[in-house]
């Protein structure tokens, strides 16, 4: 039998001034296994908590009961203070007769008879209770960004330099990103390539960080702490160490059809490629469904010029198995497809593009060399239409519900250098709200309006239709002159919706992190913990938690490198000792708890067992502590109730139903 | 309730549309072939019935100028489709004359050459599926 | 059935196995009991006629356990439960050597008594050879008949089929018993007002007396200790002392099965008190049909569960208002 | 006139610990108002309530049982959610075959944002319970007072 | 001798019933049990066996003993009312009756059971005869028979009307209480329908089981031996048995708490079930053999050593029938029957 104290706190007048504290002491004191009961002013305070350590001091309690406000307030606190009295912190229980009592009733006899209620139910709990021991795992001081955009790279860089070994693993050839794709920046119009390069060189020269270009996460097994990650590292067919990065390769492949991804499908490149100029490493791959040597087997032209002798066409996939403490998630994100969106004439007209395929057109190492032109007859345009918001804020099913949030920026400063560069080009810009919040964002868009003349006209487009000059038919509203609009343009820029990156389902999966109904990573606090999974050691940088641009994801980066670092720095970590146990007398070995343990936690073992006097081996569920965290599905589909979940036990739980209808 | 109130919830009823899930993208109004005969705009539309103000729809020319081409449905991005609530408003006149129930065998005696064709043509598109 | 024996003595004698688990005949016409045949003498008394109703997989449990392979007999329905109990790791597909027993359809000796059929002295038209359409009886009252149909258990009226799912050879034939359907019970109570359906629910269980049988035959209920024995939690009953744990019990017992009951019918056949026990599991089933897709359990010993699996767009639990 | 004593519903709500649990918080830091019948249980996920949690409930004596968790996709556990929601179609729809009315067991996903929804779900369940009257389909008599 | 025709028994009824309670025979969801009358009920006296005996009506399958209340800190203890009112048990077969003696022996032994015996003293059984014994009956082996009940009143139905006669003081009482509805009969076609019952009943396949080697002395050999090993295989260990036998009387004790106080109440228990007599130690049988045998040697073994001879089975055949898997008493005596013959 416990002997359990309850503490009635008065949160000043908050539950005393409808709930008499007098009257709930005085009830408890009934209950089976209650010792001791008082109230107090303020149990959260010094003095509150000391009345506890008087207590347990002078009748022994085994067990705390504290009547206050929210356990999501203050149950850390009065744990805290059990452990100080030399109580197990997990022998108290906190009756919640603030927030779920006196706060949303007036009727003082009403709201003490709740709080009587809630008191008896933790009463009943507490007596049930069983001291609970956390435990320890170690923590591997290696952390793992997975992805090589301008978020990874920036939070490899900040764990790096905090002394921590990093790996970042890129599935493309090079890391680099979205950024690299980039032209200008906004709002201050700086060369993306200018500022990135360094960052890139930064990160593949740092002793502390490792790159695995070309490669993708197969596998991930353990938990925070003491991931074991299995990346493959594709066959590049060419010898990383061999290859000086000369380039003659990728000039002499005959095969050059290959559509550029770089370029986004604009141009096409070699079957042995470096994606792009600075790209690092500087090392090509071979493309082995262009390629004519792995097509026909004939060919080996690269082979041939190679001085180095660095093509290696028997090259496999190698599977690199590795140990992590945390792992950051920074995967990125694409444009969403045109295929829904006909009326938008995309799939029709070369002269319709994408935002991003503007910039690669507008990049002086993109398909154009950086001249504006049609990409169907190579003429200057005269007539530009940008359209916002395609596939952003649709309550529909073929864009996406959310704000891409980087798009009225980025049109502002496509307009603006365009009008710049070509000032006998016509800008109009179809928006629905323009959308500037951010230091001198909206001073950067007042300046396209005002100093370089865009013609922004609040109203969506309905239709673009090519016609047979070439042109294209943009049919519009303008809202505020409510009239409907009709412009010949030569080319049409479509801001289009951005989504996260495909394959971060897949990573998602593989790490247990929840993703929302968009596929962005969901942070383990929306406001207070932005850059945590919920899952713990998985860290959120960059675009797949949700749409930024590029100051606010290297911020992101950095504060997920941080608590990274964080992680990292610690030696063992406490693990929530309220997880599942199996008795290993009633399990039935079926495997059903495995099942649906989100965390793999649950693995079976062959065990002699004492059954009441009969030995017998046994398949049985043994949980791992330090990967269950405690949800408890595994319980409910246990029919036996061989697993349970300590500290939210059946019988605990139970005799809360019971004491609640009693 | 009121008279006014009560036939902009009948309109949304028929419709099944919510119009205030509108982000006034103009959208519908960029779609519409027939934008210049209309006095009350279609994404105006969607804001008269917000404001409740069935009155104006009723006797305004829009309510007979829609083609029911439903470009608006299919391409409206927030699933208000304006079209739809046109067509709402015309059922809301029609049933306001007493006709809420047609047997086919009615039909030929009332194919009046006055009666709009777009109410006929709408008809059809809306219950062809 | 001579070509059961006859083979059952083969494996025997070749080794392949070392028991056969099967039926025994019994001092009555119709009460054959579930046996162990570790020789070729004890074989003798091998019988596999209609009235072998019994689903030998649970059997398995405790044969897996034992030296050396076993020949069991499993009728087509019996192999969802084997295959359903080789996915929970509960028999040893090793340990087993199965053969696939045609079936004709079991026989309810009840039916016979509700139909005033007593002092029972021999029945024939029943065996495995017979055509089983008709049964002739002798009685201490005279000479009686019926139809094979007539006297079939309820589930055999149902039949999901005459494959097995699982074996390693099949001896004799089988015939199509299905003549009504599935879930229609089940609709007719569903479409019942909630006082009708209450009233019948409450009528049927207050004939339960405790006596476990429905689980303890049950192949899904292999719990080494089930949760209404269990010490460890306050959940334990001997008794239904309020007709409230009438309902616990069998809601519970039938939750605890839900996607992993194969329908075998054990529940209805075993229930001393003719409760028809099915309606519990068979209603999970089909709300398991319309809200998840078809699933069968035991038809393979792999697919996951229904309940131990889920999907994104999973309706709500309102649905169950909302339907009707 | 009745000189019956007023029903008072006895009302049993299992809230998850990262949603619902915070969502009812946060109807009390608002003072949203609903019914003192309510009394909450914290369970870590929706995942872990058993049904038989909530006949043992019905047979204690409630009137009226509701559980409360993540909206799907936003389980704290990532799936425990959608385990619930199986778990509770398939129990709620037994208990209506089995004649208990419709409505005296209710699931809402309510999230830690959600103190409004928390306080109007709570205040429509006690005012269903209300219509339904006191629990008798589902009472063990020993347990009445 | 009286008798009553048929269509006047319900007349019968609601007369025993101003003064009794009145337990009988009544289907239920298609299944025939005894339950209290009431005007509704379904009476069913055709079916030969009800599914569970009479035995519930002297002890109950579950029943409170006492109950705590918590006043304060201090507890109160209300032990339960015995029986007061009196009552009829009307329809009982010869078997059942037997299985009343039984229970007698038992709880009506020191220490008395006084729930049980409150019971006897204000129970009348009224019995009826088996016109139709089934093939499952072998009520005779224990000297029972079937055509000539021994009760407080013994009745036959006979060609649409029910013969009475009271055979105890306590019958006495009841015809006298009934008495205007009764009519005088004389007993020649009770005796001719006598006759035709044992008849029937010499055709029984168990009316000649024989019980030879069934006496005291044999325990150990009976125990130990090897028959046991093969023959309890099939059990599910389930209660069917146990629960439907007019003689089982095996109870555990259990704790309820309804939330406002605790009740102690007994409840059947079956020697099958693996935590029966479960101790803090373990229990005492700990494999389904042992259990099985239990069940066995205490009717035919056990019982008889302690109470002059007497078996605790009474041949309804109840196990016979019900048994999942066609195990019963008749296939254990018969087992061993063909061990003697072998040895």
């Amino acid at each position: 039998m416990q002997r359990i104290g309850v503490f009635v706190c008065h949160c000043g007048s908050n539950i005393a001034a409808t709930v008499d504290v007098k009257k709930v002491v005085e009830m408890a004191l009934l209950e089976p296994g209650v010792v001791h009961a008082e109230d107090y002013q303020y149990m959260c305070s010094e003095a509150g908590q000391a009345k506890i350590l008087e207590a347990v001091k002078e009748k022994g309690l085994t067990g705390i009961v504290v009547c206050s406000c929210s356990p999501r307030m203050h149950e850390a606190t009065f744990r805290k203070a059990a452990e100080r009295a030399g109580v197990n912190p997990y022998m108290v229980e906190i009756a919640n007769i603030r927030e779920h009592c006196s706060w949303i009733h007036k009727d003082m006899e009403e709201a003490t008879k709740k709080a009587v209620i809630l008191a008896r139910a933790a009463i009943a709990k507490v007596n049930l209770n069983a001291p609970l021991q956390p435990g320890e795992s170690r923590v591997t001081k290696r952390a793992l960004v997975i992805g090589g955009g301008i978020a990874g790279i920036q939070t490899a860089i900040d764990i790096a330099d905090a002394g921590y070994e990093v790996d970042i693993v890129e599935k493309t050839p090079s890391i680099g990103g979205r950024m690299s794709q980039l032209d200008k920046t906004f709002p201050t119009l700086d060369c993306s390539a200018c500022i990135l390069t360094p960052k890139m060189v930064e990160a593949s020269a740092h002793e502390k960080i490792n790159i695995y270009t070309y490669s993708e996460v197969e596998k991930v097994t353990g938990f925070v702490g003491d991931f074991t990650v299995d990346i493959r590292k594709k066959a590049r067919s060419v010898d990383m160490n061999k290859c000086t990065g000369c380039g003659v390769c990728q000039e002499k492949c005959p095969s050059k059809k290959a559509p550029s991804e770089f370029n986004r499908g604009l141009n096409t490149r070699s079957a042995i490629y470096t994606p792009f100029a600075q790209a690092i490493p500087n090392v090509p791959v071979i493309d082995r469904d262009a390629c004519i040597k792995f097509k026909t087997g004939k060919c080996g032209l690269c082979e041939k010029v190679c001085q180095a002798g660095a093509i290696d066409y028997a090259q496999q996939d190698e599977i690199i198995t590795e140990k992590y403490g945390a792992i950051v998630v920074a995967t990125g994100f694409d444009t969403i497809k045109l295929d829904k969106y006909d009326e938008y004439a995309y799939s029709q007209s070369k002269d319709v593009i994408t935002s991003l395929e503007l910039e690669r057109i507008m990049n002086a190492a993109g398909p154009t060399k950086g001249h504006l032109e049609r990409l169907s007859d190579g003429k200057a345009p005269k007539e530009m239409v940008f359209i916002q918001c395609v596939g952003s804020r649709c309550a529909d099913n073929r864009g996406k519900s959310y704000c891409s949030k980087i798009c009225c920026m980025y049109t502002a400063k496509h307009a603006m250098l365009i009008r710049d560069k070509y000032p006998d080009v016509n800008v109009t810009v179809f928006y629905i709200d323009v959308r500037t919040p951010g230091k001198n964002f909206d001073e950067f868009y007042r300046r396209a309006v005002e100093e370089y003349g865009v013609n922004y006209i609040k109203g969506q487009v309905g239709k673009v239709a090519p016609l047979p000059n070439g042109k294209l038919l943009v049919q519009g509203a303008d809202l505020i002159d409510n009239k409907q609009i009709l412009k010949e343009a030569d080319m049409v820029v479509l801001a289009t919706a951005i989504e996260p990156d495909p394959s971060v389902r897949k990573i998602a999966t593989m790490l247990t992190a929840s993703i929302d109904t968009n596929n962005f990573l969901t942070e383990a606090h929306p406001k207070l913990r932005p850059v945590e999974s919920p899952t713990a050691g998985v860290f959120l940088s960059g675009v797949c938690q949700g749409p930024k641009d590029i100051p606010e994801t290297v911020a992101q980066a950095g504060a997920a490198a941080v608590k990274a670092i964080g992680l990292l720095a610690k030696d063992k970590l406490m693990t929530n000792p309220c997880t599942a146990k199996a008795d290993e007398l009633m399990c039935n070995g079926c495997s059903t708890c495995a099942n649906v343990c989100p965390y793999g936690a649950i693995t079976y073992e062959v065990k002699q067992v004492n059954d009441h006097g009969i030995r017998e081996d046994r398949r049985i569920a043994v949980v791992n502590n330090a990967l269950c965290q405690g949800c408890g599905a595994c319980t409910v589909v246990c029919p036996s109730g061989a697993m349970d979940l300590q500290g939210f036990s059946n019988r605990q739980i139970l005799a809360e139903v019971d004491a609640i209808c009693r | 309730m009121n008279t006014a109130k009560k036939q902009a919830e009948l309109i949304k009823e028929i419709s099944g549309v919510n119009p205030l899930k509108c982000m006034k993208c103009g959208k519908c109004s960029a779609s519409c072939p027939s934008y210049n005969e209309m006095d009350i705009k279609p994404h105006q539309f969607v804001s008269y019935v917000v404001n409740e103000d069935v009155e104006s729809l009723v006797n305004s020319k829009s309510l007979w100028k829609c083609l029911s081409c439903f470009a608006c449905v299919e391409r409206c991005p927030r699933d208000v489709k304006p079209g739809k609530l046109i067509d709402a408003a015309r059922q809301v006149v029609v049933r306001q004359k007493g006709q809420d129930y047609l047997s086919p065998n009615e039909i030929p005696e009332l194919l009046d050459p006055d009666l709009p064709q777009q109410l006929l043509v709408s008809a059809f598109r809306r219950y062809r599926r | 059935m001579q070509e059961l024996v006859n083979r059952a003595k083969e494996l025997l004698a070749d080794g392949t196995v070392v028991r056969v688990l099967g039926w025994k005949a019994g001092d009555l016409p119709y009460n054959p009991e579930p046996a162990y045949f570790t020789s070729a003498e004890e074989l003798d008394n091998f019988v596999y006629n209609g009235f072998c109703g019994a689903n030998l997989s649970k059997y398995m449990i405790e044969a897996s356990k034992l030296e050396g392979k076993t020949m069991v007999c499993l009728k087509p329905c019996d192999t969802y439960s084997f295959n359903q109990l080789i996915k929970e790791h509960r028999v040893d597909r090793d340990k087993a050597y199965i053969v696939g027993v045609g079936c004709k359809g079991k026989l309810n000796v009840d039916k016979l008594k509700e139909m005033g059929i007593k002092g029972i002295q021999s029945i024939s038209g029943a065996e495995m050879s017979d055509a089983c359409d008709t049964l002739t009886i002798q009685t201490l009252y005279g000479e009686k008949t019926c139809a094979y149909a007539d006297a079939m258990l309820e589930r055999c009226h149902v039949c999901k089929g005459k494959e097995h799912m699982i074996y390693d050879e099949i001896i004799g034939e089988s015939k199509d018993t299905k003549d009504a359907e599935r879930f229609a019970e089940v609709e007719k109570i569903e479409a019942m007002s909630p006082e009708e359906k209450f009233a019948f629910f409450q009528k049927e269980l207050s004939k339960c007396i405790r006596c476990n049988a429905c689980r303890n035959v049950c192949p899904a209920c292999s719990c080494r200790k089930c949760v209404f024995d269990s010490t460890k939690f306050d959940t334990a009953q001997k008794a239904n002392v309020d007709s409230f744990e009438e309902k616990m019990f069998h809601i519970i017992r039938a939750f605890h099965v839900a996607g992993r009951c194969t329908d075998c019918g054990e529940c209805s056949r075993v229930c001393p008190q003719g409760i028809p026990l099915h309606l519990f599991n068979r209603k999970f089933i089909k709300d398991i049909n319309e809200f998840y897709g078809e699933f069968q359990a035991g038809a393979d010993s792999e697919a996951r569960g229904p309940l131990t699996n889920f999907t994104f767009e999973d309706c709500e639990p309102s649905i169950v208002t909302e339907r009707r | 006139m009745s000189i019956e004593k007023e029903f008072r519903p006895k009302i049993v709500a299992f809230c998850c610990n990262w949603c619902s649990y915070a969502g009812a918080d946060l109807a009390g830091s608002s003072r949203l108002a609903y019914p003192a019948d309510v009394k909450i249980i914290r369970v870590p996920c929706s995942c872990r309530v058993n049904p038989m949690f909530i006949l043992r409930a019905f047979q204690k004596g409630a009137d009226g049982v509701i559980m409360c968790g993540c909206h799907p996709g936003d389980c704290h556990y990532s799936t425990g959610n959608y385990y619930a929601r199986r778990r509770m179609t398939l129990l709620f729809s037994m208990l209506d075959y089995i004649g208990v009315e419709n409505g005296r067991t209710r699931v809402e996903w309510v999230s830690a944002a959600e103190g409004v929804k928390f306080s109007t779900t709570m205040n429509e369940f006690v005012e269903k319970i209300h219509s339904l009257g006191e629990n008798v389909r589902l009472e063990d008599l020993r347990c009445k007072n | 001798m009286f008798k009553i025709a048929k269509e006047n028994l319900s007349a019968l009824f609601s007369k025993i019933a101003e003064t009794n309670e009145l337990y009988l025979p009544v289907k239920v969801a298609n299944q025939t049990n005894f339950a209290y009358w009431t005007e509704e009920a379904e009476v069913d006296l055709d079916t030969l066996k009800t599914v569970k005996s009479a035995k519930d009506a002297f002890f109950p399958q579950s029943e409170n003993l006492y109950t705590c209340t918590k006043e304060d800190k201090k507890i109160k203890i209300t032990p339960e009312e015995l029986q007061s009112q009196n009552f009829v048990v009307f329809g009982m077969k010869a078997c059942d009756v037997k299985g009343v003696e039984v229970l007698d022996k038992v709880f009506l032994a020191e220490p008395v059971d006084t729930f049980y015996a409150a019971r006897r003293a204000h129970g009348t059984i009224v019995a009826l005869a088996c016109h139709e014994p089934e093939e499952t009956c072998f009520c005779k082996v224990f000297g029972t028979d079937c055509a000539d009940p021994v009760a407080d009143v013994a009745t036959w139905m006979i060609d649409g009307e029910l013969y009475w006669k009271a055979i105890t003081e306590k019958g006495e009482a009841l015809t006298k209480a009934v008495e205007g509805l009764l009519v005088d009969a004389d007993e020649t076609k009770v005796e001719e329908e006598k006759a035709a019952i044992r008849a029937i009943v010499e055709k029984l396949p168990y009316s000649n089981l024989s019980l030879e080697g069934w006496n005291g002395d044999v325990l150990m050999e009976k125990f130990e031996s090897p028959v046991w090993e093969e023959l309890y295989k099939p059990c599910l260990a389930c209660g069917t048995c146990t629960f439907v036998c007019p003689t089982c009387q095996c109870y555990d004790i259990k704790d309820y708490d309804t939330g406002h106080g605790v009740q102690r109440y007994r409840c059947w228990d079956s020697c099958m079930y693996s935590d029966f007599t479960m101790m803090a130690h373990g229990n005492n049988r700990n494999s389904q053999m042992q259990r099985f045998r239990q069940r066995f040697m205490h009717k035919l073994v056990y019982f008889p050593a302690n109470n002059d001879g007497m078996y605790s089975c009474v041949g309804c055949g109840r196990c016979v029938d019900k048994c999942p898997a066609s195990l019963n008493i008749v296939k254990v005596i018969k087992a061993f029957e063909n061990q003697g013959g072998n040895e």
